[in-house]
């Protein structure tokens, strides 16, 4: 009997935790994570090293975070990633939905190509954008290859074209 | 004397600075019109106020004169006779009936007469000339300004603020990128919807100088409580003044304070996002910074231009408006200064 | 075996017929015998119940969001949470307490007053209360876990699209409406079949009680309205899950078609909770006016017209989004001819009142508040067909002063009358009526203190949904005096929960008759057996209990060893077959659970909907399975 | 004091297979519940073409028109076997609700699989564009409605050749057919809006 009540009380936990990582809305960044790596970057002790990796030991604290994800999404637009990178397919830049990563496609392996940059046109935003962003950026390029949640990742973006006349077979949208 | 009594005093204090405060604030109010649109509008609802005022009085007096009938009281009495009621009283209560509603029927026909020629009077300020077009955007949670001007060394870009020349009929055309914002300065004009793939346009005009707030109206996320826009209504010659000032680009810093504040805004992330212009910060996510100093209000009008409110603002955007877009940036303290310093040289 | 009806016709077996219908009638015991009940007041009762509790749960998020609202640069709530809790607020209000509360209802009461035993699918009317409730955890499961909707009731996109409401916010409350319509769906449909198929004879469609009218007009509203939120919210769930381009703008698709489509069903919805309150007026008015309502035709026409002038006037909640002003100019007469049909019912009851000997009993006073409130609530309605008055208050708390007063003056305070009215009929025993004047003047008093104040903040400028203001605005004290309206509500809330606590032990026993109303569910005892009447009363008025008892007539002859009803026609409710309703069932509890599975689980993974339906099919078979033991009784 | 009059109603026949049954009525909501829904969304449908120049969008293929237009065929007449079916019930006639039933079985089913080879030629998918997304989200409700009630038919079908042809499996027949009368008259609107809405609101170029 207790262990029937225990493990009622555990299921109701357990539903109760469902909802937690995933709804999570930290709007307010933890002081830890305002740092932005300038040259520091280059001693952080964030740096898994070159192209083969071993075990990537940095954990994305935003993994499976609806609302970090979409952040994630909305910076990809603004900091122009999808200029090279376009929406994962790649352009000028490699695709971003792959499995073989040219430096890694663990978390800590893709921060660290953010952070640093590439060779052959991958800027380093190290010293520029603060490292939250640059996980949340992180979180949202793994979400391209389902490496999150798919109950946290948008199935679609509400890609809108500012101006109606630009748009792809459309009317004016002039409703005046 | 009593708790209560203290408590009274404490309400008629509180009623007395709210009415004052009720005469003070009316920069966002619908019954305090400051140009054509929104005088024909509160005229419109003074004449529905006071006619559906008077209807429901009546209806309400008659409602109350049922309660003034013989009381049955709750002892039962025998069934018998208690139900029928005369055919005579039937007949004049049908009379009396119909009476009001044919009185229903012709007062509401006479109130959309009034409200279609409103309507309609409303839409004329576009005929007349000399008019002004402002497009703005509606942006998770600002307004992005443009004033259009067919010659492109004319057009001048600022952000929730909109200064426009009393007497002269402008036209918003309003647009989002994101979700439905809607533009609404209630002392103008109604609320017009910006609709995503939609271009939705208003006609405003001031007629007396003054500076009238404007808030969005359709839910549009986290921080639509904070998402204003002041219209500034200035005399010709004033808004000419200020429109020459915006077209320039920004003010180059003079002094060394205000130099270092320059170097500090471009090596931070300041520059992915917002736009100076005379200067390498060509951001344009966020609002335009060109001429910050000479705005009224900072975070879309959520708190005043001052230097400090400044400072808190930048470090730490989520705690003036949580939930904002706008970057955490870890600015160093020695930096912060400066920064401040160069932001409101920006005139 | 006991008598419950007031009057019994003298037929042989008397004895036996009563001990039989004990019999076939009795719910079953334990856990299982309450999951396969599908008698018609227990569903009711439950819908009740759970409705109230919503209530409750609705009112708690008031007055946290009054609390937060009562000065300016509050920081009680956070942005987030107070984004949650108005549309919690909001959904709970009018999804999950006025619908179903309205259904349960009429579900407890349209089968008494047709005078028959049961409503005409009883284990449709299990499932769906199950399918209300599923609604209820659902949502507020995502309330408890941070999953709850955030984007406002009525869900514009794109701010709900996967974009921008990112999670599974949108996705909780978009099921949560799958459930709840699915419910009232079921019990539109059997509330229709009920009252067009199975009313006592003689009860002919000129002689229908108002109530049953409405809720006649009622369930067709909602069979016509409800679909298009069917298809409002499959467009943002499917969006949102698998990628369609319904509401799109960037691939075709159209968020203002969306409004569209939403208003469609939005604004019947209104009526949906409205009109059935209606129908509570007329009746308490009748039975405590001592007269039937004046102008039966009128009023039913009225209601009628009501119902369908209701889906032509979906537009006036989309002025501002730039329409062709010709389109306007219709919404606007359109919209306003709403208070021609509400005035003509005005009219009537004042009238009923004026010319019958009225009995200030407290359902009575109840109905006195609705007239002073709706109305109050109809002229602002007026001011808001306006275009352009429209674009000045709307979103704003104008509107917000105005929907409450239609819809709590409309819908709640008849509710509370008909709850002092019938809880004698449901309990047996009469509630205080001294406690209960102190329940309507609190109620009263603290309505207008909270609301009226809200016109003149929206004419102040203030729009709806904002999570806090700055101080120089000056909307704090009005703010503050409404919150402290919020708080007598409140007590006024308290006071009738404990009027009905109090009043279950110690009230006055009621009879089955207590205030000598007009309509058939007072000849049942109170509270009724469960299978309502031994002989089913027959209408041989308009006002049937008002019939002398020596000229009142009863139908004999329904078999009491199974649960037999009678079959009337449409028009004239003549006899026409006998039919046998279905007894306790657990398959709708367990169809209720697979479609549940389909629900909640496509919200994560779409093809959770084939696994539900699948289930959901052979659940069904199970239903509908003719039980060889049950077939082998059957004479035929 | 006389005595309550009484209406005798234990002549009346203990059920019916009509439309005066309860189970018909109900039924018929349900169809109106649905066909309400089928007319929102095919509004929807013109509204969304009235905000488009180009119809059907670039890239989107004309459905072919030939496989369901020769659907139809079987479609129309596996109604007679429904009706066949029902009258049957009525008059109590195993025999013909098994004939009747059988037809209706086969007759669908033929459809069914011309509906499925037909859908894999669209060259679009719904995640497409909105034209993809109605043309799927048609096809996809009609079929969800059409497997169910094919299923259900099926249910019924077994239940007559197992010999439990009771009133409620009987009146269960005469229901199923109004069932399948709506799903064929709800098909006509949607093959009209799917497979010759893009032909008749062609662009004019």
């Amino acid at each position: 009997m207790f262990s029937r009540s225990r493990s009622c009380l555990l299921i109701g936990v357990c539903v109760l935790l469902t909802g937690c990582q995933r709804e999570k809305r930290d709007v307010r960044p933890s002081p830890t994570r305002l740092a932005i790596y300038g040259d520091a970057a280059k001693e952080s002790a964030l740096r898994p090293g070159g192209p083969i990796n071993p075990q990537p030991v940095v954990t994305n604290p935003y993994n499976g975070s609806g609302y970090d994800i979409s952040e994630g999404q909305r910076l990809y637009q603004w900091y122009n990633c999808n200029g090279c990178h376009a929406n994962g397919g790649g352009a000028i830049g490699p695709p971003l939905i792959k499995q073989q990563w040219i430096y890694g496609g663990a978390p800590a392996n893709i921060f660290d190509t953010i952070i640093k940059g590439r060779p052959n046109g991958m800027p380093a935003w190290g010293g520029r954008i603060p490292e939250y962003q640059v996980w949340q950026i992180v979180a949202y390029v793994r979400s391209m290859n389902g490496q999150q949640p798919t109950s946290a990742t948008p199935t679609r973006p509400d890609t809108i074209e500012t101006n109606p006349q630009n748009l792809r077979n459309r009317t004016s949208g002039e409703t005046k | 004397m009593s708790w209560y009594g203290g408590a009274a005093k404490l309400v008629c204090f509180a009623a007395f600075t709210d009415a004052l405060a009720f005469c003070a604030t009316d920069v966002q109010s619908v019954v305090n019109p400051a140009g054509p649109q929104s005088g024909k509008i509160a005229g419109l609802w003074w004449f529905f106020f006071w006619l559906l005022g008077a209807i429901f009085l009546i209806v309400m007096l008659a409602a109350l004169r049922t309660l003034t009938r013989p009381n049955r009281g709750f002892a039962q009495e025998p069934l018998e006779g208690t139900h029928q009621v005369s055919q005579e009283t039937e007949n004049r209560t049908t009379r009396v009936v119909t009476g009001a509603t044919v009185a229903t029927v012709v007062i509401l026909f006479v109130l959309i007469v009034a409200s279609v020629s409103t309507g309609k009077a409303l839409s004329e300020l576009p005929y007349k000339k000399n008019t002004l077009t402002i497009q703005v955007m509606g942006v998770q949670w600002w307004w992005n300004i443009t004033y259009q001007n067919s010659d492109s060394s004319l057009v001048v870009k600022t952000a929730n603020e909109i200064h426009i020349p009393i007497g002269r009929p402008v036209q918003i055309r309003g647009l989002s990128n994101d979700v439905i914002h809607s533009f609404w300065v209630p002392n103008l004009h109604g609320k017009a919807d910006f609709i995503p793939s939609r271009v939705n346009t208003e006609w405003i005009q001031a007629d007396k100088p003054g500076v009238y707030r404007g808030q969005c109206a359709e839910f549009c996320g986290l921080q639509h409580a904070h998402m204003i826009i002041y219209v500034v209504a200035e005399t010709p010659e004033n808004f000419r003044k200020w429109y020459d000032r915006q077209l320039q680009p920004a003010v180059q810093p003079s002094d060394p304070v205000t130099q270092r504040g320059q170097q500090v805004f471009m090596n931070y992330a300041c520059v992915y996002c917002h736009q100076i212009r005379g200067t390498d910060a060509a951001g344009q996510n966020g609002p335009d910074l060109t001429h910050f100093g000479s705005r009224l209000g900072i975070a879309a009008n959520t708190v005043p231009n001052t230097p400090g409110n400044l400072g808190g603002w930048i470090a730490d955007p989520q705690s003036t408006k949580p939930g904002n877009h706008m970057a955490t940036v870890a600015v160093n303290s020695a930096d912060m200064q400066p920064l401040i310093n160069y932001l409101e040289s920006l005139k | 075996m006991i008598q419950t009806q007031d009057v019994l016709p003298n037929v042989p077996n008397q004895e036996e017929d009563i001990s039989n219908l004990e019999r076939v009638w009795r719910r079953g015991r334990g856990l299982f015998g309450w999951l396969s009940v599908t008698t018609h007041q227990a569903i009711g009762m439950r819908y009740i119940v759970t409705a109230f509790i919503m209530l409750l749960a609705g009112g708690i998020e008031a007055l946290l969001m009054r609390i937060q609202l009562a000065k300016p640069n509050n920081t009680f709530l956070s942005p987030d949470l107070y984004n949650q809790i108005f549309t919690t607020h909001g959904t709970t209000m009018m999804f999950l307490f006025a619908v179903p509360m309205m259904e349960g209802m009429a579900i407890y009461l349209i089968p008494l007053m047709c005078g028959t035993r049961n409503v005409a699918f009883p284990r449709l009317n299990a499932f769906g209360y199950w399918m209300f409730l599923g609604g209820v955890l659902f949502l507020y499961w995502g309330v408890f876990t941070g999953a709850a909707p955030d984007m406002g009731w009525f869900a514009y996109p794109p701010l709900s699209g996967p974009q921008f409401t990112p999670g599974k916010r949108t996705d909780v409350w978009a099921q949560m409406i799958t459930f709840t319509e699915f419910s009232a769906l079921c019990v539109a449909t059997e509330i229709v079949v009920t009252i067009l198929k199975m009313r006592t004879p003689g009860m002919t469609l000129n002689r229908i009680p108002l109530y049953v009218w409405s809720l006649l007009i009622q369930s067709f509203m909602v069979i016509f309205a409800m679909p298009a939120i069917v298809v409002a919210s499959s467009y943002l769930l499917s969006d949102r899950t698998i990628g369609t381009h319904f509401v799109n703008p960037s691939e075709g698709g159209d968020p203002l078609l969306y409004q569209h489509v939403f208003w469609f069903f939005g604004h019947p919805e209104v009526y949906i909770i409205f009109i059935p309150a209606l129908g509570f007026v007329s009746a308490i008015v009748s039975a405590n006016a001592r007269r039937e309502v004046f102008g039966y035709p009128a009023m039913v026409l009225a209601q009628i017209a009501n119902a369908f002038i209701a889906f032509g006037l979906w537009v006036h909640h989309m002025f501002a989004t730039g329409l062709p002003q010709i389109g306007e100019a219709f919404f606007t007469a359109s919209s306003m001819m709403i208070a021609i049909t509400s005035g003509v019912q005005i009219f009537c009851w004042i009238a009923t009142l004026w010319t019958g000997r009225p009995r200030m009993t407290t359902s009575l006073y109840f109905v006195y508040g609705f007239l002073f409130i709706f109305v109050l609530g109809g002229m602002t309605g007026v001011m808001l067909a306006s275009v352009p008055l429209d674009l000045q208050v709307h979103d704003t708390y104008f509107v917000i002063a105005h929907f409450h007063y239609v819809l709590i003056g409309g819908a709640v305070f008849p509710l509370f009358g008909a709850f002092y009215h019938w809880y004698p009929k449901m309990t047996g025993r009469l509630m205080s009526e001294r406690l209960g004047r102190w329940n309507f003047w609190v109620l009263f008093i603290g309505f207008n203190l909270t609301f009226f104040p809200m016109h003149i903040l929206g004419l102040k400028g203030m729009p709806r949904r904002v999570y806090t203001y700055p101080p120089e605005v000056g909307w704090g004290f009005i703010s503050q005096l409404a919150t402290f309206g919020a708080f007598i509500i409140a007590i006024g809330g308290i006071m009738f929960l404990a009027n009905v606590f109090i009043s279950r032990k110690s009230g006055a026993v009621a009879g089955n008759n207590p205030w000598d109303a007009d309509s058939l569910e007072w000849a049942a005892s109170s509270p009724p057996a469960p299978y309502n009447f031994e002989y089913l009363p027959v209408a041989t008025s308009r006002a049937p209990m008002w019939v002398p008892r020596e000229e009142r007539a009863f139908v004999t002859g329904l078999h009491t060893d199974r649960r037999e009803v009678l079959v009337t026609t449409l028009m004239d409710a003549e006899p026409h077959h006998r039919y046998v309703l279905p007894g306790s069932s657990i398959w709708p509890f367990i169809t209720g659970i697979t479609v549940s599975i389909g629900f909640v689980g496509s919200v994560f993974n779409p093809w959770y909907i084939i696994t539900g339906s699948t289930l959901t099919f052979f659940a069904l078979v199970g239903w509908f399975w003719p039980r060889r033991s049950t077939e082998l009784r059957e004479e035929f | 004091m006389t005595e309550p009059k009484t209406i005798d109603v234990s002549h009346l026949p203990p059920y019916e297979i009509s439309n005066q049954a309860p189970l018909w009525w109900g039924q018929l909501l349900l169809a109106s519940i649905e066909g309400m829904m089928l007319c929102i969304v095919i509004a929807a449908y013109l509204y969304v073409r009235l905000r488009m120049d180009v119809w059907p969008p670039p890239g989107d293929q004309f459905p072919h028109r030939l496989l369901p237009t020769i659907a139809l065929i079987p479609l129309f007449l596996s109604c007679i076997g429904t009706y066949w079916a029902s009258e049957a019930a009525k008059k109590d006639d195993r025999g013909g609700m098994i004939k009747g039933l059988l037809l209706n079985l086969v007759l669908a089913l033929v459809f069914f699989v011309i509906r499925v080879v037909d859908w894999y030629s669209l060259n679009f998918s719904y995640k497409a564009d909105a034209f993809g997304t109605y043309v799927w989200a048609f096809l996809a409700v009609h079929s969800y409605d059409y497997v169910a009630d094919v299923l259900f038919t099926f249910v019924l079908f077994v239940l007559v050749l197992i010999g439990r042809t009771g009133p409620k499996v009987r009146l269960g027949v005469h229901v199923d057919s109004i069932v399948w009368y709506f799903l064929v008259i709800i098909w006509i609107p949607i093959y009209v809006a799917v497979y010759w809405g893009p032909k008749l609101l062609e662009t004019q170029q």
